[in-house]
């Protein structure tokens, strides 16, 4: 695994507000089938992170490389278009629409690109492959129901769902976890971690619980203060004393 | 199920357009006429309601056989006619629209009224298309019958270029001094052919009086003239011309009182007849004031029967003199009476237009020649007169009113009034 | 020189009165997102309800100079009445609706309004011409002004002083301004919102009546006044930037002399030197000149 | 295309109603040509509304397309039924296209006022130029169809329903394409739209540009039908604020509604005027109210209503 060539290359990336530094000197290299844990406490950088490598923040300074296209400069659409997608801390869906709507929308800007965006959308090609992504993410269930009145877990994994569909080669998980409750967790994760293992996704994801980034990552990106104080496997990461002390010392 | 809806829906618009159009056909006894005049918006007060009332006294007297001889006859052609009152705001595509409605929808046998110069122009060509007899009442430009021939429609007054030319005649009699004149006016066609009117006949008539270059075209309805007064009080010309009318024109005069633009200029207000009876002692002394002719204020004293009947059932009935407007939509609906009268009443609206083509009658106030247009459009003579409040009687009086013959500030027939002004007003017989 | 002096005060005069109005349609916006329609309605109200009471004070024969009193007495019962009436009855049971939801309402209330303005008070315009009177006229310029009219600025000045010292120098004013920059803000902190919003929409109104009340002794009162008001006000607020006190005074001074500028030197583009105004803003600066800072939503 | 049960019901109704039209009487026929050219704007504000953006300056290509056809036959003296009413709709859709590249940036009640004042600057244009009309506008001579001048209004009355239908059939699966289907997705999520890689600034273009060319296209057929283009009628803000309402008034739900909706206001303008001249503006305001508090859904949401009962 370690003779591949990155498939994600960061550079010395810098994000400043103003006189504020939300991140500095962050160069990580990530390869094809890693399952990468980002940790840090509340207002690490973390968050600031994703949305630079998604296109949504502009880095001060640096550069992101994605298979050796320069990302910095490309907004959202354009990054999502290169292959890399994301899912959002507060699940970002349509919430007047259905399960199987907001999934097939997704479903068709993905596919129907250019020209064929007008074509009728519902295709028997798009309704079997939603179909096959309900399954998939355990979401048959909710199929008509309007995003409104599903709770939070739900609406999460409908989130992820919709950012896979584009089968993107990079997907960015921002606190996958956070307002699911403590039994669901689990099987929540097994069911996201299982389908993007199927699809052969790279994974870098945002994570305060301990317990869910020592279970499914094989390397752990530390955030302290805009800075990565650690980056190694997730068995040595909880036993350094840096981690502890400014990373899980400081979660609540 | 959505057909099924959409044939419903189709059924009960069937029926109900049986419904609707089945009630009119009946024998002439009574005959419906529609009288649009401005109900809402600035122009209500001083001139729609006026107007309303006047067809409104007028026809009840018709059908009542109230009206003195020659019209003491009873009805319509025999028939009684009942009023369809409608407002004319909204702009002329509503109009157009409304008019559609009258002659289609509601069926009404004459339509009668009309104060705007702008919804006259629109409708002059529905009425053709749709062949309804209608009498303009009120509305000004000469374009109506210039532009056309017209073979439905009528109009039983003098157009503006007799205002203008009436105007510029009698500034020349009385006031021979005057050096250069300006104006505000309106920018529709009613504003731009009175300035344009009596600018040219001024040009004509006053050679050595030099035209401002900064006149006024204020949008209609404004309201505010603060600047546009200060405009004219710094303009050198000494005469300020003015179609304004209704509460535009009341607002300005207000307006320019307050700042003494009449103590410096000469004002003319070509439509001023609506004014004196409503502003009182707000009215400034020595305006020269026009009524679109010989109506209102100008022939209060007129002592003709027919005219001291007009004055005094208006007065008992709304307690005010009969302005302008009020006359105008009386003359109008006499008119139709005698239309109806020697075309009878079941007559269709090709034998109603033959009937009042070309005729001459005598109206409350004045004597009606309709000559111009071919036998459509009106000829009576112009007046104007200058104000004065009378502090005995508590009232505006009109000192010093000079009439002019129709024929003398109204080109021939079948001749364009710019075309006319231009070539010195040929044929003018004063 | 006496041209100029007229055209900046013909332009004055003309700027005070779209500021009146134009203040409390800001106001209202600023504070409570609501672009209000039927502020024409409550122009039009103001100048029917002080000419009619004018009129019906001197028939009585009581002292033209109540007139005054009357002016401001009928701006603050049309804003009392008709603001708390229309903020209590319908917006308020509006304000989880869509934004332009919102503003369709007022629109519906607003030709309501008109039509209930001609059963109240008939279709005659009334003239209450006995304060303009009162106050004579003097000369400016090489031309006679009235001084009435010249009161008008100074009612503006006292109207953006008040403003400023409201939102600047008062409690009131800061909680103004903490809900104006974010309403989420502002309920965190414990602000009362619908209060404040039934108080603002009451204050714009008032104003909204002042304009029509005030200008009233000079105009011919009469149907359809509300209609043109609102267009004006709004090219005001929109050159100025909406929800900006700042932006409707800058807003209406540059209008009011443009317009004067043009009635003067150039009388054909009278009505389009309003709305070219507005066109070159809204290219350039399309959230206006003063547009208040609005807070990130993500 | 027309496989759904719309498109079969907007088929058949508009033969139906092509049909009526001819044994209709006048005024009837005129109502629908009135309510049919008018509701073209109204599935354009539609497409819009669905989208979450009310635009309150749509007069703007209504006026456009009206004036067009204004221009066309005073300066020109073109008659052809189709080549005004492809001037006024081409016209119309450039300048939606130009505007749109400002418009897309703004959402909300900015992009409600903005579209106001984009009309107002033409408004005042056309009031203060007498070579365009100023305040009066221009009458507008009977548009001749394939070269023949028609006796009747029927010939147009017929265009102008063909033009409907179509207009509705192409609006109708537009709306099922992919991109037509990004109006509640936008509303509801520009943030996910734009992660799930489409441009929400083209989508809304795209939206802002058709209901240009079908607003101008509206103006063109209702200048045609009426006979008549004045400023005040066609360009002026409460002619936007009438069109919205009939957007309210007929709801979203359906490519029908607007048809259904605007045949509604027409007639209530038609009898309010007939039956109080004093009180036509409280009696729209009101059912404007009305509308708004208790049937936010127009009244396609009592049709789909009464329909789900009976079936």
């Amino acid at each position: 695994m370690t003779e591949s060539k990155p498939i994600l290359e960061v550079r010395d990336l810098l994000k400043t507000f103003g006189a504020v530094v939300a991140a500095k000197d962050i160069n990580v290299d990530v390869r094809k089938g890693e399952i990468v844990g980002i940790i840090g406490a509340n207002g690490a950088g973390k968050t600031c992170f994703v949305n630079m490598v998604t296109g949504y923040l502009k880095p001060t300074s640096g550069s992101i490389a994605f298979d050796g296209v320069q990302l910095v400069g490309k907004g959202p659409r354009e990054v999502t278009h290169a292959g890399i997608s994301r899912s959002f801390q507060v699940s970002q869906v349509f919430h007047t629409m259905t399960v199987a709507e907001n999934l097939m929308i997704a479903l068709a800007i993905a596919k129907n690109r250019g020209f064929a965006a007008l074509r009728e959308m519902d295709s028997p090609d798009l309704l079997t492959r939603r179909d096959d992504v309900l399954t998939r993410y355990h979401l048959d269930s909710y199929k008509d129901m309007t995003v409104n009145v599903l709770s939070q877990g739900v609406r999460k994994l409908l989130d992820i769902a919709m950012a896979v569909v584009s089968e993107p080669r990079i997907l960015l998980l921002d606190e996958p976890t956070s307002g699911i409750s403590v039994e669901e967790k689990f099987g929540f994760m097994d069911v996201v971690i299982e389908a993007l293992r199927e699809d052969e996704v790279t994974v870098l994801f945002v994570e305060h619980d301990m317990e869910i980034v020592e279970r499914y990552v094989s390397r752990v990106l530390a955030f302290y203060q805009g800075e990565i104080i650690a980056d190694m496997s997730p068995k040595k990461a909880l036993a350094d004393a840096k981690v502890q002390e400014f990373v899980i010392g400081t979660r609540h | 199920m959505n057909r099924r809806f959409l044939t419903r829906a189709l059924g009960i618009a069937a029926v109900s357009s049986v419904a609707l159009t089945g009630g009119f056909a009946q024998a002439k006894d009574s005959i419906t006429i529609a009288v649009p005049s401005f109900l809402t918006g600035g122009a209500a007060g001083p001139f729609g309601i006026p107007a309303m009332n006047g067809a409104k006294m007028v026809t009840d007297a018709i059908n009542n056989g109230k009206l003195p001889a020659p019209y003491n006859a009873k009805g319509f052609g025999g028939a009684s006619a009942s009023l369809i009152e409608l407002d004319e705001g909204g702009g002329a595509t509503k109009q157009v629209a409304e008019y559609r409605n009258l002659v289609e929808k509601r069926n009404v046998d004459a339509i009668v009224g009309y104060i705007s110069s702008g919804n006259c122009q629109a409708l002059a060509p529905i009425a053709e298309e749709l062949k309804q007899f209608t009498i303009f009442a009120t509305c000004g430009t000469p374009r109506i019958f210039e532009e056309a021939p017209r073979k439905y429609v009528f109009r039983t007054m003098g157009h503006a270029t007799s205002d203008n030319v009436a105007a510029a005649m009698y500034v020349k009699e009385k006031f021979p001094n005057v050096k250069g004149y300006t104006g505000i006016n309106q920018n529709y066609a009613w504003g731009q052919d009175s300035w344009r009117d009596f600018d040219l006949t001024m040009k004509q008539i006053m050679p050595n009086t030099v035209a401002s270059d900064k006149t006024q075209f204020p949008k209609i309805f404004a309201g505010q003239y603060g600047s546009e007064i200060s405009a004219m009080s710094l303009d050198k010309a000494d005469l300020v011309h003015s179609s304004f009318w209704g509460g535009d024109l009341e607002a300005f005069i207000f307006q320019g009182a307050a700042r003494g633009l009449f103590k410096k200029k000469l004002g003319v207000v070509t439509v001023g007849g609506t004014a004196a009876y409503r502003l009182g002692k707000k009215l400034p002394d020595g305006l020269v004031l026009g009524a679109r002719g010989p109506y209102g204020i100008l022939v209060k004293d007129r002592d003709s029967v027919l005219n001291q009947w007009f004055v005094n059932t208006y007065k008992d009935i709304y307690g005010i003199y009969p302005s302008g407007p009020a006359y105008q939509y009386g003359q109008a609906i006499l008119a139709a009476k005698i239309a109806y009268d020697k075309a009878g009443s079941d007559a269709s609206d090709e034998q109603l237009a033959d009937a009042l083509r070309g005729v001459t009658f005598e109206s409350f106030s004045t004597t009606v020649e309709m000559k111009l247009g071919g036998g459509h459009q009106a000829a009576t003579e112009n007046g104007y007169g200058i104000t004065k409040y009378d502090s005995e009687a508590g009232e505006n009086v009109v000192t010093d009113v000079k009439f002019y013959p129709a024929s003398c500030v109204l080109p021939p027939d079948g001749v364009d009034s710019v075309e006319w002004i231009n070539g010195g007003m040929k044929g003018a017989k004063c | 020189m006496e041209t100029f002096l007229t055209i900046l005060l013909d332009g004055l005069q003309f700027s005070s009165y779209l500021f009146i109005v134009s203040a409390g349609l800001t106001i209202i916006f600023g504070v409570m997102k609501i672009l209000n329609v039927c502020h024409g309605s409550f122009y039009a109200w103001g100048a029917y309800t002080s000419a009619f009471f004018i009129g019906k004070f001197s028939e009585m024969g009581l002292p033209d100079g109540l007139g005054f009193v009357v002016i401001v007495a009928s701006a603050i019962i049309v804003g009392l009445v008709l603001g708390f009436l229309i903020e209590q009855l319908i917006l308020k049971h509006m304000y989880h609706r869509d934004e332009v939801l919102i503003v369709l309402a007022t629109f519906g209330l607003f030709l309501v309004l008109e039509d209930v303005i001609l059963i109240a008070f008939g279709t005659d315009p009334y003239f209450a011409y006995q304060p303009m009177a009162l106050l004579d006229s003097v000369e400016m310029g090489g031309i006679v002004r009235d001084v009435y009219g010249l009161t008008l600025i100074g009612v503006a000045a006292l109207v953006a002083a008040g403003c400023w010292f409201l939102l600047n120098k008062t409690k009131w004013g800061t909680i103004l301004k903490a809900v104006i920059f974010d309403r989420e803000m502002g309920i965190s902190m414990g602000i009362n919102v619908p209060f404040v919003y039934t108080l603002t929409f009451i204050g714009g109104a008032i104003l909204g009546g002042l304009g029509g009340a005030y200008i009233a002794p000079t105009i011919s009162v009469a149907p359809g006044l509300g209609t043109e008001v609102i267009v004006l006000s709004f090219a005001v607020v929109v050159v100025g930037g909406m929800g900006s006190i700042m932006g409707a005074a800058i807003g209406s001074v540059i209008i009011g002399l443009l317009r004067a500028l043009a009635v003067h030197e150039l009388p054909q583009v009278e009505l389009f030197v309003v709305f070219a105004v507005m066109a070159v803003v809204l290219v350039f600066r399309p959230e206006g000149l003063f547009a208040p800072a609005k807070p990130r939503k993500i | 295309m027309l496989r759904d049960n719309t498109s079969k019901v907007v088929l058949i109704g508009g033969i139906l109603i092509i049909l009526f039209g001819a044994v209709a009487p006048n005024w009837i026929v005129n109502q629908l040509m009135f309510g049919f050219s008018r509701a073209l704007a109204i599935l354009g504000l539609l497409v819009l509304w669905r989208t979450g953006l009310v635009s309150f300056g749509h007069a703007f290509y209504f006026g456009l397309g009206a004036y067009t056809v204004a221009i066309l036959d005073i300066q020109l003296g073109v008659t052809d039924v189709f080549v005004r009413l492809l001037g006024g709709a081409c016209l119309a859709g450039l300048a939606g296209f130009l505007v749109g590249f400002i418009m897309r940036n703004y959402r909300d009640i900015f992009f409600a006022m903005l579209n106001t004042a984009i009309s107002m600057v033409l408004y005042g244009i056309i009031v203060k130029t007498e070579s365009l009309g100023s305040t009066d506008g221009f009458a507008i001579s009977l548009p001749t169809i394939f070269g023949v001048a028609p006796e009747t209004k029927y010939p147009l009355f017929v265009v102008i329903t063909t033009v409907a239908i179509v207009s509705a059939l192409l609006i109708n699966f537009y709306l099922k394409t992919t991109i037509g289907r990004l109006t509640t997705p936008i509303r509801d999520n520009e943030i996910r739209v734009e992660y799930l890689g489409f441009s929400v600034a083209h989508a809304i273009h795209l939206k802002y540009t058709m209901s240009a060319i079908l607003a101008g296209g509206a103006g063109a057929l209702m200048a045609m039908s009426l006979g008549q283009v004045d400023p005040d009628s066609m360009i002026n803000w409460t002619v936007s604020g009438e069109l919205v309402f009939i957007t309210i008034l007929s709801g979203p739900g359906n490519v029908i509604a607007p048809f259904i909706g605007s045949l509604v206001f027409e007639v209530l303008r038609t009898y309010a005027f007939e039956l109080a001249p004093h009180l036509w503006q409280l009696i729209v305001g009101g059912t404007f109210l009305t509308i708004i508090f208790f049937l936010p859904g127009g009244i396609w949401s009592l049709i789909s209503k009464l329909g789900r009962s009976t079936s």
